[in-house]
């Protein structure tokens, strides 16, 4: 169909494009599967799996707020179990490149978790989320505290030959250190960003508008904050970059390819428009087409900064 | 499930507030269910970002009506969509009201909550059935698409005075309970009353959820309702929005 | 006019309304007072002030972002000389409250800068910006050192009996530890938030939309995140707190002083309507008659948490 | 500088991706100067963010009249509005094009930087003046409000073949250079090539300069220019937007 070469490399683990969906927006790939071939894309993250299964927060979760929304899921999950039983044998079949996104209460618990995931073939890398501001344990905790992410880091490594990629917070003012520290103890790679923390109240009730209080943004608000972070870490540290955070639409994935990151995930856009993947890559054959690039990794770092 | 843009017939006030647009479909209309919803980009740039859930109001022909009110910036952005317009439409989304053997069969709708009730009616033309219209007041009352229509008013200036928890109560004098089915849509307020209202009543109720919905089919996880069936939360999208009034906590 | 009593206290520093005029983004306040009556405004920060005067950035130094703007002006200013020689007189004359707003490249310069400062009668408060993210010095180095914000503070402390406010930056993860310094340096209050660090890119010529490659982003997008750090200092601190970030109209005043806000301060709307403190004004006292609120003061913390 | 809200006329296409917007206005039109602008809101929601900036390019009567080309997103909003619909300006602001006596007065417009010429061009009723209008393509060329057009295109589909600069060669011929004077608004891009032509001919020349703009009225800072005669910069919106050439590193 195309010349074009759409191949990326995030450090071990290669993509046949560089739009992944990302986790806990795409579910488990059952809904979205209906709107598109999930084997096209470069891979899809499942929402973030914990040992056993939660419930979550108790609505309302989540609220609209200029271009962007919050969300204070809580990261509902089945748990492993029934994921190993019931998700990944479906994700198998449509022939999808997976890769499982971990999220825990405590250090031990990752290393369970990824321990028991690894042994799954169709698992092909984990995501590990250090950075959830929506629950207690596990989220921001661990994500603004450099030495746990240096340690769930190392442990997990020695648990897997599999792709580790570490997702991070945006909401710290060193990013690029916890990318160091993830080089350091054999991370395969970053992603950034996780949400920013934010809240909205309503003003005649005076109740926070999610229950949770606070919630995480995503959307084109954070994009900005997003690049800037991929950046960030781009400029300090050798290590590959999936760059996360408001992306709508292929310019926005050049964007983020040319600031550093080899390959990005979409998230938010995926409620609003299930196809946006597949509206993207044809995008991203017509960029390249127009401005002569055979490789899309190319762009990749192609920044030019006076 | 389907993404597509549909274009805008018309889009008619019809209450204070109120409106009623009209779409050329260009989908197979046949299979929709009363009850289902789709979920509406109001406009094509991304303010405001997320879509706005609406429940098919009525079908006529080859055209799909929305009601709906103005309550926000994406209401308002809708109310002002002109003929030839396009809007973009996800769905069919969610379950459909169960239409059981009843012999009497109650449509309760509190305020914009009325608007499934047209395109339901239509499904229950043999059937003996009433619909109860709670109102703050008379300017919000119409009878769009609906038959044997009562209402009742906050403030009495139409129909009886009090809730439509009250006009239930009283249309129920005369029915027997086990052989009538109550459907209800509105806040979430009304559900509250209502269920609390059937307590020690043996009859059989359908309540259609509202929430704040990201996706509208099940991705996000944003829209839950704890559920008496279910440990985990049940998802309004998807599972939903029509409950069984006794199995849902509101 | 009206009888409801809008005047609020951040500390010390008493204002006959809760609107301020964010620095940076009113000037010196002469352009500005074409639109409205200054002295009819809380109070008017000026644009950050240093010992001597600024160039800036070179161009660009503005871009539009979904819901925002990034800006990296640099803290072009006169300097203080030019600032008490021709600045002050105009703004005495429109009797409105005066905040200088100062920033400096190191501890000594804002002490001097305040020194020099403090006999100016006219100036009823200092704000210290410790957290500009568009210079290298003075700028987010300070605003992410929490000892250097704390010996800021007790140092300029020592300069000057008037209100005291420090400005923080919200690029971090633990701003009310800020606060808690800034209090115990003796600070009367804080300003939460400065602009977030965000970035944009040119995908055809592949450079940066803003010369200094960074800026800060300002405007509707980060109003939740605003909201979270003013909810967060709130909650951890007892000290005054002045929201600002993405305030557009009256109803986002409300959510901030519900939050926690004493007073708010209205950056990037100003660029877009010059009159929207006069309308927010307005807002405000219609707010309070339909909720019968007769001290706007009673608005502060107010919000409801289950 | 008023803050007001003009009421659409008419909005109608003048050349390829070129429109003419139409404003009846309320306020006294008569001391407006050409090269003067307004900060125009294109939406009023807040999408996009921020104003946008457009040279006043006709005044008929009553009305104001502003040329643009679409661009990006609030260019396309504003080539959707309606007679009838409303838009906020903010202005007049900013300097204006300084007329002097000269003999010889040669308005050098590149693309759509041939906006403010209209206006211009009729005060300059009793004067000796040409327009050399730059375009791409034949598609972008128009006259509308323009006389004694001369026109470049790049592929040489209309007028001579090559740039603006290349036409103003031939014109500047038969020209005294002490008696002329060059009014040009365009990119930067031209300005620059301008510049350099321009040195060691002893012609004056007053620029438009463009700029991503916040506020329009110098509160932001946002729109600095270097000038020979300033430490520090001056502000396009406010000491500008037109510049001695001569005076400005672009
Ligand atoms: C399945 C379903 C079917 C619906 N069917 C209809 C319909 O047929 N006609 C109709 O007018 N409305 C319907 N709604 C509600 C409608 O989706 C909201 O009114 C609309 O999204 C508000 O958008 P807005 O931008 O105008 O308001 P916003 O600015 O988003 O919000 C304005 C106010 O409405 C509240 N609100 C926003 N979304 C919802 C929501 N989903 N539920 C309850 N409150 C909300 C906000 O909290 C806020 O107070 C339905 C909702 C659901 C979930
Ligand atoms: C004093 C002044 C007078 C102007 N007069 C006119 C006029 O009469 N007619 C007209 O069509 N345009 C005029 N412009 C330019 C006009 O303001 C921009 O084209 C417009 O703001 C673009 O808005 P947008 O949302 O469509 O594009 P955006 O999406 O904002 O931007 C699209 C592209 O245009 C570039 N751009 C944005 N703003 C500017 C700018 N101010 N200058 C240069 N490039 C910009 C962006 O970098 C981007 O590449 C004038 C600009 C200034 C400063
Ligand atoms: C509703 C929702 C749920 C999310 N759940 C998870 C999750 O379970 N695990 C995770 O690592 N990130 C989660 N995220 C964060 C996204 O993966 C992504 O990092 C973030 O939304 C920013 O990207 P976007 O702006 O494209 O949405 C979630 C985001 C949203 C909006
Ligand atoms: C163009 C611009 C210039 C600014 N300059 C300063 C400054 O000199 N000093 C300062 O403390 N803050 C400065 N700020 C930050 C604002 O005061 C404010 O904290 C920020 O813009 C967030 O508020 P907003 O979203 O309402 O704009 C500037 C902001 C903008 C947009
Ligand atoms: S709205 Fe997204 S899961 Fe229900
Ligand atoms: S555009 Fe704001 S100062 Fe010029």
């Amino acid at each position: 169909m195309s010349e074009i070469d759409l191949s990326v490399n995030v450090g071990p683990l290669k993509l046949k494009n560089p739009i992944m969906l990302a986790s806990g927006t795409v579910g488990y790939g059952n809904e979205i599967s209906e709107f598109i071939d999930l084997s096209k894309i470069g891979a899809i993250i499942t929402k973030s799996i914990s040992l056993k299964s939660r419930k979550g927060n108790p609505p309302q979760r989540i609220t609209e707020t200029p271009s962007g929304m919050l969300n204070a899921i809580g990261l509902t999950n089945v748990g492993i179990e029934e994921f190993i039983k019931n998700k990944i044998p479906f994700l198998e079949k449509l022939n999808s490149t997976l890769i499982c996104n971990i999220a825990a209460s405590s250090i031990d618990e990752y290393v369970e978790c990824v321990e028991i995931l690894d042994t799954q073939e169709t698992i092909k890398g984990f995501e590990i989320n250090v950075s959830c501001p929506n629950v207690r344990e596990g989220g921001l905790i661990f994500g603004n505290d450099i030495n746990a992410v240096g340690k769930i880091t190392s442990k997990v490594r020695a648990k897997t030959k599999k792709p580790l990629i570490i997702k991070l917070s945006p909401n710290t003012s060193n990013i690029f250190s916890f990318a160091e520290v993830v080089k350091k103890e054999g991370g395969d790679a970053v992603s950034a960003i996780n949400t920013l923390v934010g809240t909205s109240f309503n003003i005649f009730t005076k109740i926070p508008k999610i229950k949770n209080v606070t919630g995480g943004l995503s959307g084109p608000a954070i994009k900005p904050v997003a690049l800037a972070k991929v950046l960030e870490i781009n400029r300090n540290v050798d290590i590959p970059i999936i760059g996360i955070g408001g992306i709508m639409d292929w310019k926005d994935v050049v964007e983020f390819m040319i600031v550093g990151a080899s390959a990005v995930q979409l998230g938010t856009v995926n409620f609003i428009n299930p196809k946006a993947s597949f509206e993207i890559i044809d995008g991203l054959i017509n960029y390249c087409k127009q401005t002569s690039i055979n490789k899309i990794s190319d762009l990749i770092s192609s920044r030019i900064i006076e | 499930m389907i993404i597509e843009d549909f274009v805008v017939d018309s889009n008619i006030k019809i209450a204070e507030n109120t409106f009623l647009i009209g779409l050329n479909s260009q989908i197979n209309l046949d299979n929709l269910q009363p009850g289902q919803f789709f979920n509406i980009q109001v406009s094509n740039n991304h303010f405001p970002l997320l879509r706005r859930p609406f429940s098919i109001s009525d079908i006529i022909d080859d055209k799909i009506y929305f009601m709906y009110k103005i309550v926000g910036e994406g209401t308002s952005i809708l109310s002002h969509k002109k003929k030839g317009e396009k809007i973009n439409l996800l769905g069919p989304l969610g379950n459909n009201f169960n239409v059981s053997n009843f012999e009497n069969i109650l449509l309760l709708g509190g305020g914009i909550g009325i608007a499934p009730f047209p395109f339901f009616s239509k499904k229950l033309v043999n059937k003996n059935f009433k619909v109860l219209f709670g109102v703050r007041t008379k300017n919000e009352a119409h009878n769009y698409g609906l038959k044997n229509v009562l209402f009742s008013s906050e403030d009495g200036s139409i129909g009886k005075k009090g809730t439509v928890i009250d006009l239930l109560d009283e249309e129920l004098k005369n029915l027997d309970f086990e052989k009538t089915k109550i459907y209800a849509c509105g806040p979430n307020a009304m559900f509250r009353a209502l269920q609390k209202y059937l307590i020690n009543k043996n009859i059989e109720c359908e309540v259609s959820m509202e929430s704040a919905m990201a996706c509208g089919f099940g991705i996000c996880q944003g829209c839950p309702v704890e559920h008496n069936h279910s440990e985990s939360y049940k998802l309004i999208c998807k599972d939903g929005p029509i409950f069984n009034i006794r199995e849902i906590v509101i």
